[in-house]
């Protein structure tokens, strides 16, 4: 009391002289913090960047335009009527002599082998394909869009340099002449790389497709989710609600932080002698991939989500307890709902995780060269990652271009993935 | 004698309390000569009643080893409201919450001894907790609306008990719990806000809407008035009035004029001791312990 | 239990983008589902493909070497007595650098002397002593002056074993002293060849090829260890070092004079063979001429083909389906 | 597809054993729910619960079991010289069965034996489908068929449903320690294994690590040291590194998101730096390998240090930020939850934003944000292929993040996938490794277990 | 004529605020002759004093589009205590939250007029509300300690203003403040343990100690004494009289004889708008406004 008067103009004065540096260092702070937001967003648009002005090339594809004389002399007489032999036929040849024809100044063994390089190995399956939908093309000449083969792609986009030394680069000058001709006639063009989209892998990057990999992802991820957020959310309400807290939690508890921090490979090596050699499960199944990636992810939104439920006030527990509410009633009707945003957190950055995992599925046979597209979690298939990894190792030119766009493909789904969970994840939120 | 006490004295709940204290029918023990000394620690007055609705028997709360309640035996009759009073710390809460288990929620708490209602010692572990609450109604002492619309604040305690045969039925049970509770004017056009974003006597009154919308037959208040205006707490006043002609009441209140106009008995606390527990009449104007007089006349602390 | 009706191929990520490319057009051009082909590793392939016989047990595994005895015996000890191996060409192994500065022209002797961990005393004692060399011209005069930095696969890689065995050991057999010892002591003769230094020098830079290649690029003075094919593919950023004078081109590994090539092979459960749909024509499909043959599209992918009479021993040997590899009976 | 018209029977089933029960709670209650003990909806669960649990049960116990008994039969019924081969033979000739019965591609001739075998295989089929199904209907209806005739006013049936959910929920929590159990018999007999070939203290305390040894038998060995203190030391140096780029980049961009950015920047910059989780690891690989470590050493070079071109500073800076969303997101969601009311209570005494966020809320949102920096620790910890690509695969005992390390996952997945025998003490000791790791990581859990207990004792 | 009134008239405050009310000079406006109608909306009574510390005029605040406190207009004195009074959520709280500009935390809250402290206008967007704070002090109505330990509770505001030179003045601060809010007999020996743990009224006791640490010129008191027993009440009453002589307080109460007891001038607000303004004494005893009339009377509702 007595202490109080003298103490006042003091007060405000204290509190003044330092505010010039509480301000400055508020704003140094309020500063430091987005200067990381931007230096996180800053990375992402890096990456994306690099990524896109990669790949954007991918999604277009060079086509050569062929005259095709489907004449019987080559596809046999009896094509039109036996399907067998009509498969069977020799469209290749075809597509041979269409270039020859385009082409008769291309002599001999090496130089015919140079110009037949120009057009994809796809264009003869192309053809056939053709003819088997509809044989009356038997005996009539077609105009026909073929894919080129991956170097005349390359060179038509520009990745490979006409300046270069003939020794320096996969189109010798004569090809390149071609090129020059086809271009003036206007035979050669750019068009929407639908393949890519529709067919799996292939060991020729212009045939090669994102399909397969993609319903391979998509089916691995359907069996992650269906089990990791169930359990994973079970898990941690059963941990953080209901069970006592003794050396038995205490225990589980430690384990789960545990599994955060083992290998993925190793989840691999589990998976491979529990779901393969025990119970087995078919290799190199999506089934066996998402149980995998299921243990893998079960850590993330176990933890995730037991801060979410830490977070939810008790009085919210203690209101619901109060009016008669059993313990699971107060927990599905209240803590639930305000937890969720935080396990919605979970399982995105978990499923985020396992989207781009390879390691494990190495173990389990789902880093193959599968060209047949999974239409059960039954059949073998890879997953988008497996084949970004796959692609990104290959030799060929063309599947740098090729390996970026998975990697847009892979980002586009994880964006979709996550466009329902942020919009979920927002509409739960709330402060109190 | 008593700085506040006279005044409220014969008030319009006095006619009520009249016909409760006939019907209730406690034996009132003789009262003892001699005030008792401060230093004395046993309970005295009238802690047993006939036929009680729940019987306190040694009952202790301990916060890891902080002794908050130390020993308490109380029984809470039918039909009656029971004031708690006694300085902020004393363990009122603490001892309310036993009553319908709300300490099990607290890690570091404890709880012992024995809290007899229908013939089961509600403070075991075997016990179904649930029924027992759904009984034992509670309003806490910080209001703490869910995060939800007023309307399914009301409707949800009702709603898992199956209180309500359909929808207007619950309409019907959260418009009268409102109504009660003197809240419905306030909210009536808005009970699809928030219950958070209510002032804090609205909130205050909401939790209590919410405790009797699932008709408990006990209630347990801790300071349910303590943000309500005087009008606002006689209509809450009324209510409990009301309810006791079914249920017993318990109230924890820091006005003496509250516990004076709205309760029958009252039991004064002091440092985890009930100190002593009498008809309130008695006990505002012939207190028995040294402790209560100094509290009732202000000389405490 | 599904029905398997594909071949299941598994083994060396080597051998993988040709046993693809075969893959792919037998899936097209026969009435057969195209085969599972996963990329293990050598090791791992054997692994799996001695595992046992039946659907669960792949058909057929690549390999980037011949298979050795303990294999052999794993798999006699689980049933997979009789094995068809097959050759199916050559693999360079380049030592390139950027096209930016002048090729090297290195022997297998500047190799072994440059990444051994120890080498000969160079005072001329017959003894060892921790790799001194830091450039290259110090252990070639007419090598230029840059610091020994080579990237190269980690000692778990097939690569690595076979880089190891054909250009430091080839490189230490010109030291004779070292190379009499390959008599008397064959394990310090193999200690001594086959260490390669873990000082720095010696980048163990990952099996993706293609990083390596980029990493060359981003340092000029590095030099890669990697496979031909994509050498071939990147001929434009990077160069092989000739070898003993002799550049790595299609030409000299298929004739043998390259002296780093190594030969790859796929080996096949004669078991399997009519139980699991089409594993005749897919080794008929590998072993035909417009596949495996001088101008077939697996010497496109890379693939140094064989000379024509190996060619036609295998084919034979496969078009007969004789178990050439045979489990010891002992 | 018979599989899926059984479920959806089930469910049918299940969902009218709902119905029902929900009914006959009703009715039982005479109109006056309050009589009931629990609300109608849960004798409908109860009596749903009853009739799909013990089907679904059986039908995934028959599922195991099914095929092992159609093969028994159709063997059993095979012609001699099929019959008697060895099983292993037999099983291609099932699967040939199989792919008969499937229409599949077949791969030899089918001989009249296969054929018949096929039609076998497919009438036991038949067979067997009929039987699971009346099995499983039988179960479902004599499930529901009790639970419904025990309903009465007294049941506890919210009690039993929760009793099962609890249940399901325990289940749930114990798959972890199952996980854990598989994962240490996975790695233990082959850890042991290479514990005989190479003892435990220079596993364990030996400074080099050094696989150049015998990959296969009959290649003897060159310089073999197997100490896993320098793979520890890289994996604890470029662990920090990206814990010393994510910590605080994701805790401040968590701090500027909640408590700074408005509603609209926080929605959409959230889930964009979630993205960074997504990104396959090839591609962090490819950007340290290619483009930081570059970066890195051309820095260093103009400072006069000598660089690797392989650092745990590139793959380091990469991780930590590829584990930036860990931190920032689980952050945001912890530092979100804290109650207004704290912030109020400290903005009211004149504390300024930050001195609000360092003293209240990061203290109060501590358990959230421990959970998320944990969690990008383990991930650091098990991170592979970014340091594979740009870290290296040399084992160097250094802490000078200038020059190459490895790790002990990066190990891991060379030894595992690289060319070797498998019984090598090379690939054994990729197990050892991973055991020694998990019990490291075990410990170290151990410890901050008892250390956050300890710290949020005061905040609670 | 008021029921609560003229017993405490007269008691030990008496004196002190006599002193006051000669040192604080206020104009007192002619009183009304009639008492002003229901309908009538308009502020009657002293709204403006001479040399005010803070100038309200024309203070709105919408919540959404609920126009949560209307127009209001008051000014509080130097060395004065305000009481405001009010039917619960008339905007008592929503008007004292934005004397320090708290309402800014609250997302859908808009305030609007001018509210000149210092000659500066507080209610500007551009102003600095940390300086501000700290002069003016806020005790919030639901209790809301900090999950820290006691005495960092406590120390954290002169921490954070440099308060304390050092550590036993850091010391010095907690225990004054906490013997000022009489919560320190009861946590002497607990100053470690988290602020949490403390009772309804422990933590009431202790935000006002926290409030008071800073030494606030103007100190906004919400329900300061809601949860606390008449002994505790005293203690803060007659600190709010010591305080006063040096500050301004303006304090939200639902006891009408706690605003008789300690304020000067009385706001009466109702629902939404400030009806009456006037000395305590008068506004007691001889309303201007028919709701205020009311509202006193208990009639209201
Ligand atoms: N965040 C909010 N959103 C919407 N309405 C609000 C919000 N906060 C308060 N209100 C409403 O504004 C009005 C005034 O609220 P305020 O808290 O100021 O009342 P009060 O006078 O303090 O009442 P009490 O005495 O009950 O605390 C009330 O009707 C309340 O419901
Ligand atoms: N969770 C806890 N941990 C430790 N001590 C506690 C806890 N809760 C309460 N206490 C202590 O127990 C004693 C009794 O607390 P209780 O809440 O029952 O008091 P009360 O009588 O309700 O007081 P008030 O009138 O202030 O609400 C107090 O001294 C308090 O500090
Ligand atoms: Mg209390
Ligand atoms: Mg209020
Ligand atoms: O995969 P490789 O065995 O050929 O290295």
């Amino acid at each position: 009391m007595n202490k109080l008067p003298s103490d006042k103009p003091v007060a405000i004065d204290l509190v003044n002289a330092s505010l010039a540096k509480r301000h400055t260092s508020e704003k140094l702070f309020q500063r430091i913090g987005l200067l990381s937001l931007l230096m996180g967003l800053t990375f992402l648009f890096i990456i994306f960047f690099s990524i896109i002005s990669k790949g954007y090339t991918a999604f277009q594809q060079t086509f050569i335009q062929l005259e095709i004389d489907f004449t019987t002399q080559l596809l046999g007489t009896e094509a039109t009527s036996d399907p067998e032999i009509r498969s069977s036929a020799d469209y290749g040849g075809l597509v041979k002599k269409s270039m020859r024809e385009m082409f008769p100044e291309a002599d001999g063994r090496q130089e015919k082998r140079l110009l037949y390089e120009l057009v994809s190995s796809g264009a003869a399956y192309q053809l056939r394909d053709m003819v088997m939908d509809d044989p009356a093309l038997i005996g009539q000449t077609r105009q026909v869009w073929v894919p080129a083969g991956d170097d005349v792609d390359m060179f038509n986009k520009g990745h490979m340099k006409r300046e270069l030394p003939e020794a320096q680069r996969r189109l010798r000058d004569m090809q390149i002449t071609w090129l020059d001709r086809l271009q003036a006639e206007e035979k050669i063009a750019l068009k929407f790389n639908t393949a890519f989209f529709t067919s799996g892998d292939s060991r020729e990057p212009e045939l090669a497709g994102i399909r397969g990999a993609l319903m391979g992802s998509l089916l691995t991820l359907t069996v992650t989710l269906m089990l990791s957020f169930p359990v994973g959310v079970a898990t941690a309400v059963y941990l953080e609600e209901f069970a006592s807290k003794n050396r038995w939690t205490d225990f589980i508890e430690v384990n789960i932080n545990n599994l955060a921090a083992v290998p993925s490979i190793v989840f691999g090596l589990l998976g491979l002698a529990v779901f393969i050699n025990f119970m087995s499960v078919p290799r190199s199944a999506p089934l066996v991939g998402g149980l995998v990636l299921t243990l893998m992810t079960l850590p993330t939104i176990i933890i995730a989500s037991r801060a979410a439920l830490k977070s939810v006030p008790p009085s919210i527990r203690e209101a619901a307890l109060g009016v008669g509410a059993s313990k699971m009633q107060t927990v599905l009707f209240h803590v639930l709902p305000l937890a969720l945003p935080g396990m919605l957190t979970g399982t995105i950055i978990g499923m985020a995780q396992a989207l781009g995992e390879t390691a494990p599925l190495l173990m389990i046979g789902m880093v193959a060269f599968i060209v047949d597209v999974p239409s059960s979690v039954f059949d073998p298939a890879t997953v988008l990652p497996v084949q970004i990894f796959l692609w990104a190792d290959s030799p060929e030119r063309a599947f740098v271009e090729r390996t970026s766009a998975a990697i847009m493909v892979l980002l586009a789904v994880l964006i979709a993935m996550n466009t329902l969970a942020v919009m979920l994840r927002k509409k739960f939120e709330r402060r109190w | 004698m008593s700085f506040v006490f006279d005044r409220q004295w014969g008030d319009h709940n006095e006619r009520r309390k009249q016909e409760r204290r006939n019907h209730t029918k406690k034996t009132v023990e003789p009262i003892a000569a001699a005030i008792v000394p401060r230093e004395e620690r046993k309970t005295v007055g009238v802690v047993f009643v006939d036929d009680p609705r729940i019987k306190c028997c040694g009952v202790n709360v301990y916060y890891d080893d902080k002794h908050a309640v130390k020993n308490v035996t109380l029984d809470i009759g039918r039909h009656e409201i029971v004031a708690m009073i006694g300085p902020s710390g004393c363990g009122k809460s603490s001892f309310l919450r036993c009553l319908n288990r709300m300490n099990d929620s607290i890690d570091n708490c404890r709880v012992t001894g024995q809290i007899v209602m229908d013939e089961q010692n509600i403070n075991e572990t075997s016990i179904d907790v649930v029924p027992l609450r759904a009984r034992v109604g509670m309003v806490f002492q910080k209001p703490n609306p869910f995060p939800k619309s007023i309307y399914e604040n009301i409707a949800f305690g009702p709603r898992i008990h199956g209180l309500a045969k359909d929808k207007t039925d619950l309409q019907e049970i959260v418009v009268s719990s409102l109504q009660k509770a003197g809240l419905w004017s306030e909210v009536r056009d808005r009970l699809d806000q928030p219950g958070t974003n209510l002032s804090g006597g609205q909130q205050q009154r909401l939790c209590i809407a919410r405790a009797i919308a699932i008709n408990p037959e006990v209630i347990l208040m801790d300071e349910p008035c303590s943000a309500l205006d005087p009008i606002a707490t006689a209509v809450i006043e009324n209510l409990m009035n009301e309810l006791c002609a079914d249920y017993s009441i318990v109230i924890v209140t820091h006005s003496m004029q509250q516990a004076a106009r709205v309760s029958h008995r009252t039991a004064y606390f002091h440092l985890g001791d009930l100190i002593e527990v009498g008809k309130t009449e008695q006990l505002f104007t012939r207190p028995l312990h040294q402790l209560t007089e100094d509290y009732i006349t202000g000389r405490f602390g | 239990q599904t029905a398997r009706d594909y071949i299941s191929i598994v083994g060396s990520s080597t051998v993988y983008p040709f046993a693809t490319v075969v893959a792919e057009t037998y899936g097209k051009t026969t009435r057969f589902k195209t085969p599972k082909i996963e990329s293990t590793g050598s090791g791992g392939g054997f692994k799996l493909f001695c595992d046992g016989i039946g659907v669960a047990h792949p058909d057929m595994t690549d390999s980037s070497r011949a298979i050795k005895k303990s294999e052999i015996n794993r798999c006699k000890a689980n049933g997979v007595t009789e094995i068809i191996e097959m050759k199916i060409g050559y693999d360079g192994i380049a030592i390139a650098n950027v096209k930016k500065n002048a090729p090297l022209a290195l022997s297998r002797k500047d190799l072994f002397l440059a990444l051994a961990k120890n080498v000969p005393d160079p005072e001329g004692d017959q003894r060892l002593i921790p790799n001194p060399y830091r450039t290259w011209q110090e252990v070639n005069p007419d090598l230029p002056n840059v610091a020994i930095e080579v990237m190269g696969p980690p000692p778990t890689s097939g690569t690595r074993d076979a880089f190891v065995e054909l250009a430091m050991e080839g490189g230490c057999q010109k030291i004779d002293w070292i190379a009499v010892m390959e008599k008397k002591d064959e394990r310090q003769y193999r200690s001594i060849c086959h260490t390669v230094r873990e000082d720095g020098a010696y980048i163990e830079a990952g099996e993706n090829d293609n990083l390596i290649v980029q990493k060359l690029e981003a340092n000029d003075n590095a030099l890669g260890i990697f496979g031909f094919s994509f050498l071939d593919q990147n001929s434009d950023k990077v160069q092989g070092s000739m070898i003993d004078g002799v550049a790595p081109t299609f030409e000299a590994i298929a004739d043998g004079e390259y002296p780093i090539s190594r030969s790859l092979f796929i080996y096949v459960k004669k078991a399997h063979i009519g139980m699991i749909p089409g594993i005749t024509e897919f080794l008929h499909e590998f072993s035909s001429d417009k596949a495996w043959g001088d101008e077939g599209y697996l010497s496109d992918k890379g693939l140094i083909p064989m000379p024509s009479a190996e060619r036609a021993y295998f084919a034979k040997n496969i078009s007969q389906l004789r178990a050439n590899i045979f489990v010891d009976n002992d | 597809m018979e599989i899926l018209t059984l479920v959806l029977m089930l469910a049918i089933l299940t969902a009218t054993g709902f119905y029902l029960g929900r009914r006959r709670a009703l009715a039982v209650s005479a109109g006056d729910i309050r009589t009931l003990n629990s609300l109608p909806g849960y004798y409908g669960y109860y009596v749903a619960l009853c009739c799909g649990i013990p089907a679904i049960f059986v039908f995934v116990f028959w599922q195991f079991f099914e095929s092992t008994l159609i093969t028994y039969i159709v063997v059993s019924s095979l012609p001699e010289p099929l019959a008697s081969l060895p099983e292993q033979q037999l099983n291609l000739v099932l699967n040939e069965i199989r792919n008969l019965v499937n229409e599949n591609i077949t791969g030899g001739q089918s001989s009249p034996e296969m054929l018949a075998a096929a039609d076998r295989y497919r009438e036991v089929q038949k067979i067997n489908n009929l039987a699971i199904f009346v099995m499983v209907m039988t179960l479902g209806i004599g499930g529901a068929t009790y639970a419904w005739s025990t309903i009465n006013a007294q049941q506890r049936a919210r009690n039993k449903v929760e009793l099962i959910i609890l249940s399901f929920l325990f289940v749930c929590s114990t798959i972890a320690i199952f996980t854990t159990l598989g994962i240490v018999l996975s790695v233990v007999f082959e850890a042991m294994r290479f514990f005989q070939s190479v003892p435990i203290t220079d596993f364990l305390f030996g400074l080099e690590w050094s696989p150049q040894t015998a990959i296969r038998s009959d290649q003897v060995g060159s310089s073999g040291a197997f100490g896993a203190v320098p793979l520890f030391a890289g994996t604890m140096l470029v662990s920090a590194i990206a814990m010393f780029v994510a910590v605080p980049v994701g805790l401040m961009t968590a701090i500027y998101l909640s408590e700074y950015a408005s509603p609209r920047v926080r929605s959409l910059s959230k889930p964009m730096l979630e993205i960074l989780a997504g990104v396959p690891t090839v591609v962090y690989g490819f950007f340290a390998a290619l483009t930081i470590a570059p970066l890195i050493r051309g820095w260093g070079e103009t400072l006069g240090l000598s660089v690797s071109s392989e650092s745990a500073l590139a793959a380091g800076v990469v991780m930590g930020i590829m584990i930036i969303p860990f931190v920032s997101s689980l952050s945001d969601d912890a530092i979100n939850a804290v109650p207004q009311s704290l912030r109020d209570g400290a903005h009211a005494l004149g504390a300024m934003q930050s001195e609000t966020i360092k003293k209240v809320i990061i203290p109060a949102a501590l358990p959230g944000i421990v959970g998320g920096v944990l969690l990008a620790a383990s991930r650091a910890i098990g991170e592979t292929m970014i340091v594979v690509m740009a870290a290296g695969l040399a084992a160097n005992l250094t802490a000078n993040p200038l020059e190459s390390v490895t790790t002990v996952t990066a190990q891991i997945v060379t030894l595992l996938v690289g060319d070797q025998e498998f019984d090598s003490p090379k690939t054994l000791a990729a197990f050892a490794l991973g055991l020694v790791l998990f019990t490291v990581t075990l410990t170290l859990n151990v410890i901050a277990l008892y250390v956050v207990r300890k710290y949020r004792e005061q905040y609670e």
